[in-house]
């Protein structure tokens, strides 16, 4: 479609300001565009249609957990009494935002097992950063500044070990056993004086379970080190399984993956952390706390050994209004629902699929609320590759599965149903797979040449990255 | 009705499928010493509950005209901003991985990023950082990573607004980076260059505000071109409306800037009691590879349409891992949709409008206050839409006084541990209008007449 | 931002193609005595002025608890209802006519009829009305060509509300049609029927609302055999949260009603203050030549794929004209797109559930009001969700009173010229709560109590 | 699409209400879906994506002023201070929303030229019979009841003679000259002691404005007779032309034509009446007026001799509160832009189209807001018909205009491209025009076909009357 930028009219000059020097002022035009008022409507309405989206396709993404978000936490959360509200307001003139906050901050570190949780980072991998952060925090505390390395699995997601590398720590990575799990002995052969902990997720990226978590947390406390838990997978276990039971030390939540906040073409997100009672003074500021006169926003101030700031303010306080809406609409009970159709969703999805001839990863494994499959069969008999598989759903009116994560399955697919889609989709989607892959053995060039339907074919993604045309 | 769609028969046909009978069962690998319920979460309540009680939350914080800012403004958000930007098709899709299957959202991206570059004269801009304090914290590390021959070190200004500084202080602190402090005059709210030069740490970077924390406007030609002849690569903070009126960094100094960083929140995106924001970054065409966040490109299909994909994956964290130039991953997208659509919606001539109009009632409130008997100006420099003045009376008290008239009165200094008791940053928006101002001194006048009524 | 979009540049160019020099030579035809300037209409403001100044009127109407019902009621309206609804591409099209480009309307509107006759059990419902009473009207019109060998009079029940009963007098006065009125039974709240039957004049419908005016629930079996055996055909008015719950129009007497009418507001449409609402109109298929309103069929493309269109259409005033079966031309298609997203968002479940509940919570208030001393009940039949009571002190000023403790505390049987001074019509949804009703009632005990004090 | 029905999943049985007989209550299960929330959200949002609109495509569609109706009027319109506000509110506690309506109701009369204004009726037709209705009670009222016919133009919209033939009157039409003006002898010759009245549009339904409008004012006044103003082309000389002015006794203005109401797929609408000095007692009821106490609702109580109610309540006060917003934003000046525009682009476009071969049905007529193109050529040399060539329009993203009405020009368009169009799309749409009139030269076939590119094809209406298939 055409750019913006060929909407536009004139409009007459405006006077220079009295009082600002000239050399200060932009001279000319400002180059942006002068619609009207239908022509920008129109122009991004139009624009909207192009996407896919949980609205209007079904999106099995592993690791995103793309589910219906509740359009009630939308509406409360933008009301104008939150939404106009500046951050420099007095504490007195925002009680009913603070409530919320505060409501939201105690029901997250229950739900968590932790003891307490700070809600400012802006998306998990800055939860992430603030975790590894407090436990660095936490070992210089203790006079212990030699613990420079920080171990995740195998196949861990990218932010894991930007995160502890943006931390200023080294990372080495542990690889699984055949079935998921950790290795143990692998394990205990990185740990070390230098280790200042371990970032997972549980289930982890390959939808499995560690069943070995209590001991692994055991071997890594023995060894001096803490545990993180990265809890994009949280949707898995939600209201049964408690992180801080596990022997996690620290650990954030994607509230835009498990709590109704969608995911707005990425972002804005909430990566929440929360922290045992040790590594409680350490929490990123600033924190809802009470004191006499009601809530209030507590800073460094009241917290001097937190590692400070992450953002301008509070943290992404819409996002955390709509979880505090999820949460009190669906009440314990009712998170409990969420994981065990998440679970139940993937299971028989699962099924379904291997019964269409696809493979999973980790057959001998229950799966989590996701799984992977491999393709690597339909690679060596056909040549057709997980991509083309994918690019072909499209044009089913699906959206794709996460391809090529976890990096360790190869040709892997990660489905993630998610517990908001009905039974009669997942069989569609099962109808449609067993279809492409018959394709993929009889007519492998649909496959190739996929998508057939969309507004654009395949893209040259190649060729964006040597012209680099990124403006306009 | 419910958000899960199951009914028991479905239930139990699909456990069978999966050879259980029971929805626990699905668990059955998790210890059974790890599972517990949560009894801390309140029962679950009805939609229509919900609302009532959210409303009356919502209702508890009044309705204030707002002269606050210091970074984050109240500007006018047109009524189809958010009727589009909250579309289920942009409001629900994920980032956009699959390209075929996201053009809405990756063309709204790369217009972003035109209008970003068009603001700023810069070459490239990426599709948004969490806020404008974290862009800038990227932007040091971009620039510590261009400039690898130089010191772990960063010139910070003063003059930078203090939370911001806090941010650099939190995620350039881990990586122990030096923020070496480029002292103010508190005389003119301006910063003060050495006279002799850098000594021998050699920081690789200075940040340049084009505002200072007083609301005055930096002359920025003069810092750029002192830090080009220091070897500095340079970071202007801009804020967007201002970008409307004043200088683009590419024009600054000799040479203009190497990153332009700013908070965008003022495009379209509410203030929500501080988030989400967010941040933007540009910079020149040969960095592109330090560049940290998302990059949308344009490209062609198989038949040679025009289409638009992520471009230059290979920084982020999803492919680089450890080595990526950040390890950002969900940014702000609806939020960058949101100021597209705005700054679309605005068009320049709007924008340009409410950045006059923003700067009119400044420079009137400004005088307006500075009649009243016993509140001094504290700096003298031309300002864009914020000052900063000194009353009398605690600036915290007059804040507070001040909410019962319906007026947020700005910032005071205090809270941000500057200045003076008396101390308070005051911006405008093309919100307010006159009355508002002449209310604000109105207020302001009874105030310290009682004051001094009370101390007689 | 300007809804015009041409800049002067384009104006003048074309202004010459057209062969003009000035946009008002564009109106030379007309001749010059004729126009003139429109001096009353204050001068336009800027967007955001006019948010401010609407909002302030918004902010004029208290928030109140809605006790108060006749017709029209505040149920709960999931978020997702008009978050559709509100979709540009329902809100901004025009009546379906192309029906290759309106598939998305035309389905709605045909599931809306569906659900429709599912409530009901009819066998056909058009596409809406303006709103229940001129759906009664028209309905009536119906009935008299349906029955062109009967009077063109109608028997209408005191039961009827009042502002109905107003709009058939308005409307069918205009075509003399005759309104025979069946009296009530102000003991019960139910209709009497004549003992030996009709009089001569043999009108040709009889409207049976389920419903009668105290809230009563009519014996609509008794009713409908009655008009069966005057050869009478049987329009039922029927309120769909009610029908949720009672028994269908298609199941009342022997043979069930001719055509069943309502209001849909309940539906998903916001109150707004008397408008805009829809009204609904099923009917036996055999009637449907006479239906008025638009109707949407199932057919297919040429392709024999299933699409959607308008059918019918010479009933309609754009074909037949003069002799159409109504004037309506447009009528409420949003709302009727709203009520269908409404139906689909509760489902069947939730709209019993919302029924139910109402029901229980009409009940309970009206026990807790009828404990009070002095508070008399006026009918003891079985109610749905609305009742009246008979209060020792004037309604209206009971209702202005409550007003301060936020209720508002149902309709004054006077505001319709009925009942006595202290009649008070009160209706609940599942919206209010059961501490919503005891302060209702606590709030009446005190008045009372006051009143008494003051008496004595 | 499949239809919401299908989506239906069971939900547990409800125990029947206690205290209300057995035989009153419904028996068995409520025949409706029971959906997911997120099922309901995809359905109608992929319907929704199925439909044309203002916000996605040009539609030019004349009679119907299909412009961008600012969404701000929207926003400010269902504010939860107006929308939740029961009509039976005590008048105090609707101050603000009667005060908006109040000045509406003055508003609309200074730009009519009226005397007064009743803003109940809820489209135009309901106008219409309200107006034709209070002719009734005027002649009436002077004790002449032999007034029953009414004169509308040949080829008049046809609510007009529904809406006369509503309130009881016979309707005869009156022709028009070859310039598009009302052909005066005919006219003496209708006129006569029976006739109650005429009915006008002006500009009409042919585009052009009726230069003899004095005149015939002066005939049917001079006959007995009162002058209805259809206001549905009102669009057209807004801020610069009072009905009141030309002449006219009573009209009635479509709020969702002209004043910022969107069609919403066919309603609903406004039809605010306004009337001369003369028939203001018979203004239908209820009306906005002022007290000692602020602004009321004023009943027939207050105007005995009203008409009466036209509908349950005050009207389509949400519409009505657009109106306003929308009046306030434009103020005086604005509105007369909106005229400006609206006949820049209406004969921008019928030169542009003339220039591309289309004949207009009155070439040397001005245009109003909207003009008419006949066909007849087209099809005398080609076989392709008005219908076709609209068909074929859809396939360019570009919404039919009117055809077939007027009906009095063979194989007619009535194209209206109002004021908020750019003169790109107008371009582009003669572009496309000259491209269809090419193809119905050279291809007709394609142009017999059409639509190729939407969701459907060619839709049997035929078939679909005869099945009756009209609920699932
Ligand atoms: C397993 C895992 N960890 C961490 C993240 C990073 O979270 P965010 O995108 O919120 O920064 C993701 C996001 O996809 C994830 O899937
Ligand atoms: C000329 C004309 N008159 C009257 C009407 C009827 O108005 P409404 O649809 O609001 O009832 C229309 C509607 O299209 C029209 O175009």
């Amino acid at each position: 479609m055409e750019l913006i930028f060929g909407l536009d009219h004139k409009r007459p000059e405006r006077e220079p300001p009295e009082g600002i020097p000239v050399s200060l002022l932009r001279q000319g035009r400002l180059p942006l565009p002068n619609p009207s008022e239908l022509e920008v409507l129109r122009h991004y309405t139009r624009l909207s249609q192009q996407n896919f989206s949980v609205d209007t396709q079904f999106y099995p993404l592993g690791s995103c957990t793309m589910k219906y978000n509740p359009r009630i936490a939308h509406e409360l959360a933008v009301q104008r009494g939150f939404s106009r509200l500046h951050p420099a307001t007095p504490a007195r003139a925002q009680q009913g935002l603070l409530q919320c906050l505060w409501e939201l901050q105690e029901w997250l570190t229950a739900l968590t097992g932790m003891a307490a949780a700070s809600l400012t980072p802006a998306a998990g991998a800055q939860g992430e950063l603030a975790g590894v952060a407090m436990i660095r925090a936490y070992h210089r505390r203790l006079g212990d500044s030699g613990r420079t390395r920080f171990l995740i699995p195998q196949g861990a997601h990218g932010t894991n070990p930007a995160s502890a590398r943006m931390a200023g720590f080294d990372v080495s990575e542990i690889p699984c056993g055949p079935e998921g799990d950790m290795d143990l002995e692998a394990l205990d052969r990185a740990l070390g004086p230098d280790v200042a902990g371990i970032m997972l997720t549980n289930p982890s990226v390959l939808g499995t379970f560690e069943r070995q978590i209590a001991e692994v947390a055991r071997r890594v406390h023995a060894a001096g080190g803490l545990l993180y838990y990265d809890g994009a997978n949280l949707n898995a276990i939600l209201g049964r399984v408690k992180p801080g039971v596990m022997g996690f030390d620290a650990m954030h939540l994607n509230l835009h993956k498990t709590f109704a906040t969608p995911h707005g073409g990425g972002g804005p997100g909430s990566g929440v952390v929360a922290v045992s009672a040790a590594l409680e003074p350490y929490l990123p500021v600033p924190r809802v706390g009470r004191d006499s006169c009601g809530w209030c926003w507590e800073t460094r101030r009241n917290h001097p050994d937190s590692i400070g700031q992450l953002g301008g303010y509070g943290g992404s306080v819409a996002v955390l209004l709509r979880a505090h809406a999820y949460i009190r609409r669906l009440g314990a009970k009712g998170l409990r629902r969420v994981s065990a159709y998440a679970a139940l969703n993937a299971n028989y999805l699962l099924k379904e699929l291997q019964r269409a001839g696809y493979l999973a990863a980790f057959p001998q494994r229950r799966a989590g609320h996701e799984f992977v499959l491999s393709l690597q069969d339909l690679r060596e008999t056909t040549g057709v590759r997980a991509l083309d598989v994918v690019k072909r759903l499209l044009d089913f009116g699906i959206h794709a599965p996460t391809v090529y994560f976890p990096q360790l399955v190869p040709e892997c697919l990660l489905v993630e149903p998610t517990e908001t889609e009905s039974r009669a989709t997942l069989d569609r989607f099962v109808a449609v797979m067993a279809k492409i892959r018959r394709e993929a053995m009889e007519t492998p060039e649909i496959l190739f040449g996929a998508p057939h339907h969309l507004p654009v074919k395949r893209l040259d993604e190649a060729l964006a990255a040597r012209r680099l045309e990124v403006a306009g | 009705m419910p958000y899960i769609p199951h009914d028991p028969d479905e239930t139990a046909v699909m456990l069978a499928t999966v050879g259980l009978d029971s929805l626990d069962a699905l668990f059955d690998e998790i210890p059974a010493a790890l599972q517990c319920d949560v009894l801390e979460i309140p029962d679950g309540i009805s939609e229509r509950a919900l609302r009532r009680e959210m409303e009356h939350r919502a209702a508890q914080q009044p309705d204030l005209r707002c002269f606050a800012g210091g970074g984050v403004y109240a500007h006018h958000i047109p009524a189809l901003v958010w009727e589009i930007a909250g579309r289920g098709e942009f409001y629900s899709a994920y980032t956009p991985y699959q390209p075929e299957a996201s053009q809405g959202t990756l063309q709204t991206l790369y217009e972003f990023q035109s209008c970003i570059t068009r603001l700023t004269g810069m070459d490239i801009s990426n599709a948004s950082l969490h806020d404008g304090p974290t862009a800038l914290a990227e932007a040091c590390l971009m620039a510590l990573r261009l400039r690898q021959d130089r010191n772990r070190a960063i010139l910070v200004p003063a003059t930078l607004w203090p939370h911001w500084r806090a941010v650099l202080e939190t995620i350039l602190g881990l990586q122990d980076i030096q923020l070496v402090l480029l002292p103010m005059d508190p005389g003119t709210g301006r910063l003060i260059l050495p006279e002799q030069g850098l000594d021998e740490r050699e920081p690789a970077a200075m940040i340049i505000p084009q505002i200072g924390i007083f609301g005055v406007l930096e002359d920025v030609d003069t810092l750029s071109l002192w830090a080009e002849q220091q070897g500095l690569l340079r970071i202007a903070v801009c804020s967007p409306y201002a970008l409307a009126m004043l200088k683009p960094p590419v024009e600054w100094g000799e040479r203009g800037v190497d990153i332009a960083v700013g908070e965008a929140q003022p495009l379209g995106v509410p203030l929500s009691g501080g988030g989400p924001y967010l941040g933007f970054l540009a910079c020149r065409r040969d960095h592109v590879r330090q560049l940290p966040g998302r990059l949308v490109a344009k490209t062609v299909d198989r038949e040679g349409r025009e289409g638009y994909c992520l471009t230059l994956q290979a920084r982020e964290q999803h492919i680089r891992r450890g080595k990526a130039t950040s390890n950002i991953c969900t940014s702000q997208g609806l939020l960058v949709t949101a100021a597209t659509i705005h700054m679309g919606a605005l068009g320049a001539d709007g924008l340009q409008q409410a950045a006059w109009e923003s700067h009119r009632l400044a420079v009137r409130l400004q005088s307006l206050l500075l009649d009243i008997p016993g509140v001094q100006g504290t700096c003298p420099g031309p300002i864009f839409q914020e000052f900063a003045v000194r009353f009398p009376l605690p600036a915290r008290y007059l804040q507070d006084r001040l909410l019962e008239a319906g007026i947020l009165a700005g910032i005071p200094l205090q809270d941000w541990g500057m200045g003076e008791d008396g101390d308070m940053l005051v911006a405008c928006t093309e919100l307010l209008d006159d009355q508002d101002l002449e209310e604000y001194a109105a207020a302001i006048r009874q105030i310290l007449q009682e004051g001094r009524l009370a101390w007689n």
